[in-house]
């Protein structure tokens, strides 16, 4: 079967990618050796969002498991910008995809020199903004707010023909509203959901569990509430989606495909097994054929064929 | 992150892993005390070095406990043994919740999803501190399962060694006769039922009294509050020490930065990558949060 | 122990009580005869939500399973006013238990018949909001706006003295915002969460399988939610809280009272286990004993020295 | 909802249920056919009447496919017999996913959470029609479940009845033996490895040409394609007929309107309180979207 999908201009092998901060590629590569390039579970890889100075991310404990999922509180530990370039980027440029980089700042000016000085690497592909994050300017957490989301891109759009992909939050009462937003700034793409806010308490304790106090919960609970924010956003807006949120299997994977999306991403279910992706992907195959389609995009049409009548 | 201090290995020779999860046969689970120790046969994997460990999740009834378990869990290799068809991985489990329950209740037959071995080793005693000839091992506890299998690494390699061993009470004790069979082990336990009365680092801290300790390195493995323990007793006497570490872990290979371990330099490690062993002298200190839910030995 | 609270100056055995629309006590009784009224799980009883006309309710399938949990679509079915008055009113003031009437409409005339009408019989002792609904007049959605909360409140407020309970949506940025404008506006109390927006697939099938496409993610899977907004509410408001979302146990409801809620309800874990809420109860009672409280009102006492420091 | 029309029995005398699930202890699991039958002991709930259901979940490993079956799920109660300390229900089983899966799968002396028995049960004859004195059942694949016990309580009020039943294929078709020992049944199945080649309800068409069809009432219990069959036969020549239904339903007594089914008169019921068993006359359709997912029999 052709798995060959294109999206924002970017010709992908199949449509499965990872969720950003979700898989490390160079820990991995270390722990598992080339054996994982050449099983590589991604047509794409998606970094973990890196900021402008580097963090140390927040105190322990980061996770949580709750019933059928998790709750983290990383906090972005990174290099920062030139951490990353000078010491990640050559390695994540060995991986036999193509390369995104995720990056998140708190000001217009700080997020237009990420893009600036990542877009004009020769080893990325296309750029992820990952808009969870206030706006230290106005205050504002920029993808809760379609105004912010737009004047962000507008700010960051003229910068780069690379493609921009815009990574929603889910804890919006209306993630299509940020979505048209990113599209009238000239977002690419844009990719949902980032986690849902969450929080959980010690057990056998009044005190909450995290260093950080709350986090963001992923996995297979929030798949049905992925899912519908995916279907609520591609009603609405013309660019393509990559899907997420709880992907453990090719089923799952076809269902954000069938409700609108043109791309998957695994994230969770990464560490329930590193190779998980590429599971999805040969579920994913074997899925698609017994619906009787050809490829994603036979389904593509088939959608929309059945939405147009 | 700040570069580790201390002594990492000179080389970080690490065993290259299949990428991926693979499925086990269970081949057996017998109780030893108050733990129970099962096995299984990898058919695929590389010999495991000592404090090495493995992300493990049952094939059925993982998730049983209203979704939980979700993650898989990381699991020491108490010991590796050439079998027909592979290696037989055996793992000491004590159950304090669903997944280690769930583990802990296997039956010979069922399957067991594996990734492994992962994470940095013990060390060889040479290449940690010149002029060191010996080893002392500590452990409390269920902190017992990665000092078997070292001990018998280092006994191999010739190196002296002495046995430090920790448990609550006579209910705990049991299963040291099977992991530490042919081996000198002294004994502490809390409710004095077997050697010293009281926590196995009393034993620690008279040994390093003697005039040999400067020729020893200590490796520890066993909860927070022991391990704290060790590394206070080793730091003030200038005594190299390898402390074998738990935080809650999700991937088990550097995926997810959720086990992070404060450094004494600062910032953090993430344990499962650049641990579970790590150099007394690189942390802040070994009482993580989160890290210290089991009350066991000390 | 003494497991009596006190909210909205409504005087409670103890602090667990049912989300609306998770246990029809009239059907229960049926089923399970007096015996139920002996046992009667809840410390007050919460009326599944009434619309000003009767409902029929939504198309099947309205029910999906979920991991740990389940998306509804059910549609609001009742009686409507005129309806539940003769006939349900009259049963549900049979139970041993003060009685909290669910309403909705979709504009403020609509609402303030409600209220009016249900305030005035005596077997009323609160009222809940539910306010998941559009204004028919705006096109918003009332609880996903703070203006249109308040406005709503400064509408009904004045008609009854009787306890008010504003039931929030989980589906926005900040419901702490929600809440604050309805206890600006009069509210005794507010009560969340309700379901997350979410679908789902038929199984292999590229169609949905709610018969009205989407609907509502409620259980387990939603605890680390929920909590997380009930801490931002608690956080933020001074009247007091209902929590609820995923509750099964006495250690889940423990975590909802010491993150700020003074009362827990007990939904969808009721399809498991007609007297679920019974359970829940008696492991609360062992939990607070357990962490060395003597009564709900130390835990909140705790909380408020913990932090008050 | 509008009142049900067609002939709800004059008394709804149900027997009343204790309130919560109760634990009860599996007995027994044995294979009928392309079917497993499973026993439990319910040691406090009042005997079932046909057509009731049970909501059953097993006491370990729900929730062990990531979190799936986390409600319980709805069974007809197949056989209810005396037994030392209660009563030994027994369930016909299919294993179509998650849930039925794990409880195809139940071993003796596991536990089993039970609620019920619940529902509106099948009628007796004379109360859903005058002039009425025999009985046709009509059973498809698992849809037996319900007939067997019908088919003894019809019996032991003498009433005179016949019983159709269609299978697949050969390797759907056991069981039929031990559920409807010393009864006259006839047979049909798909690829005519027995009885009839085709559906069972080709046989009652040629029972309700019959002079006598107007004295007998039509009880039916399988898949929605042949329940639809059945309704519209029956419909057509006038005869009463009462069909045990299936939906998806959450909780089993009423709380969650989960369970609607499309009324003849608009609106709609609730399965579980106002059925599982219906009047034919009553709905609109026994094709219920989501209610299709076995496909046995027909
Ligand atoms: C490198 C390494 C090696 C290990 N080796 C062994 C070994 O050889 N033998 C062995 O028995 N154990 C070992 N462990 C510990 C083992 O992995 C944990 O005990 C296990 O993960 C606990 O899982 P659980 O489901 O049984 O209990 P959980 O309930 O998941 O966790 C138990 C404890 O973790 C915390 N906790 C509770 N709920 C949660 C939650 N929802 N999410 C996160 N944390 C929670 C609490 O402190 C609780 O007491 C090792 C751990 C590490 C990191
Ligand atoms: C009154 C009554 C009596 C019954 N009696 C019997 C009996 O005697 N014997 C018997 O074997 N069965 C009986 N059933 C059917 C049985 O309850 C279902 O087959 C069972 O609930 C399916 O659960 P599952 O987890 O195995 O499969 P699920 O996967 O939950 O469901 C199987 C089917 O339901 C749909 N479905 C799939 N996924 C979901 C989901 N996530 N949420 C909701 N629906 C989904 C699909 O159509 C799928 O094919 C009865 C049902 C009712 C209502
Ligand atoms: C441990 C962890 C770290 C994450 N880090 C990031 C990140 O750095 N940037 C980002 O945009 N999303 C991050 N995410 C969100 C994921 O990319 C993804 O959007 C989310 O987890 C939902 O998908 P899933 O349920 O498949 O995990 C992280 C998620 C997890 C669980
Ligand atoms: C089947 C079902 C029906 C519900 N009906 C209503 C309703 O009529 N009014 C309302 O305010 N909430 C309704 N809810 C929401 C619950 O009251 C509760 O807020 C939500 O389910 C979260 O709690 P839970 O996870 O414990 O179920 C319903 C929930 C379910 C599952
Ligand atoms: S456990 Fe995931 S990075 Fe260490
Ligand atoms: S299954 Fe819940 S009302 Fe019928």
């Amino acid at each position: 079967m052709d798995l060959r999908v294109e999206i924002a201009g970017l010709h992908l092998d199949h449509p499965v990618i990872n969720g950003s901060g979700t898989f490390d590629a160079i820990a991995a590569r270390r722990a598992f050796g080339d054996a994982l390039l050449a099983a590589f579970p991604f047509s794409m890889f998606v970094s973990k969002t890196i900021t402008p100075e580097a963090r140390a991310g927040n105190p322990p404990p980061r996770i949580f498991e709750t019933p059928a999922g998790m709750i983290n509180s990383i906090g972005l530990p990174n290099k920062g910008l030139e951490g990353f370039l000078a010491q990640d980027l050559p390695q994540l440029a060995e991986l036999p995809v193509p390369l995104c980089v995720s990056v998140m700042a708190t000001s217009h000016g700080e997020f237009a020199r990420l893009v600036e000085a990542v877009a004009a690497r020769d080893e990325v592909a296309a750029l992820e903004l990952n808009i969870s994050c206030p706006n230290v300017e106005s205050g504002l957490i920029v993808g809760e707010q379609a105004p912010e989301t737009l004047s962000l891109l507008q700010t960051v759009r003229p910068i780069t023909a690379k493609p921009l992909i815009v990574k929603l939050t889910p804890n919006v009462a209306d993630p299509a509203a940020i979505a048209r937003a990113a599209g009238e700034g000239g977002a690419d793409a844009v990719s949902l959901v980032n986690t849902l806010k969450a929080t959980a308490f010690a057990p056998g304790s009044t005190e909450p569990w995290l260093g950080a106090g709350r986090g963001g919960l992923s996995g297979p609970a929030i798949r049905p509430v992925a899912l519908e924010q995916v279907r609520s956003v591609a009603a609405s807006v013309s660019i393509p989606i990559i899907g997420m949120g709880g992907i453990e299997s090719g089923a799952d994977a076809l269902d954000f495909l069938a409700t609108g999306a043109a791309v998957v991403a695994v994230g969770t279910a990464n560490f329930r097994d590193p190779l998980a992706g590429a599971r999805v992907r040969a579920e994913l195959e074997a899925a698609l054929a017994s619906a009787g389609l050809a490829s994603p995009q036979d389904l593509g049409e088939r959608i929309a064929a059945s939405t147009s009548t | 992150m700040p570069p580790l201090t201390g002594s990492k290995p000179a080389s970080d020779a690490r065993t290259l892993v299949p990428p991926g999860r693979r499925l086990c046969e269970v081949t057996e689970n017998r109780a030893a005390g108050g733990y129970r120790i099962f096995s299984a046969l990898d058919e695929s994997g590389p010999e495991p070095r000592a404090g090495q460990f493995y992300m493990l999740a049952a094939a059925d009834g993982w998730g049983q406990r209203t979704g939980r378990p979700y993650l898989p869990r990381a699991f020491s290799v108490a010991e590796a043994t050439p079998a027909d068809g592979g290696l037989r991985l055996h793992f000491l489990v004590e159950a304090v919740g669903p997944g280690t329950e769930r583990l802990a209740g296997l039956r010979a037959g069922e399957g067991l999803w594996v990734t492994g071995p992962l994470g940095r080793p013990f060390s060889v005693p040479g290449d940690l501190a010149s002029g060191v000839t010996g080893a002392i091992l500590v452990g409390g506890g269920i902190g017992l399962a990665p000092l078997a299998i070292l001990r018998r690494q280092l006994g191999e390699r010739g190196v002296p060694l002495r046995t430090l061993v920790g448990f609550r009470d006579r209910e705990h004790s049991g299963g040291v006769d099977e992991l530490f069979s042919c081996c000198e082990v002294r004994l502490a336990s809390e409710d004095g039922h077997a050697g010293h009365r009281g926590y196995v680092t009393d034993l620690l801290a008279v040994l390093l009294e003697g005039d040999d300790a400067p020729t020893a390195v200590v490796y520890a493995c066993g909860p927070p509050a022991m391990l704290e323990v060790v590394r206070a007793l080793c730091s003030e006497r200038g005594v190299t020490a390898e402390l074998a570490m738990e935080t809650p872990m999700a991937c088990g290979f550097g995926a997810c930065f959720g086990c992070a371990v404060p450094l004494a330099a600062g910032g953090y490690m993430r344990l499962c990558s650049d641990g579970p062993v790590v150099n007394a002298a690189d942390i802040e200190t070994a009482l993580v949060a989160g890290s210290g839910h089991r009350a066991c030995g000390r």
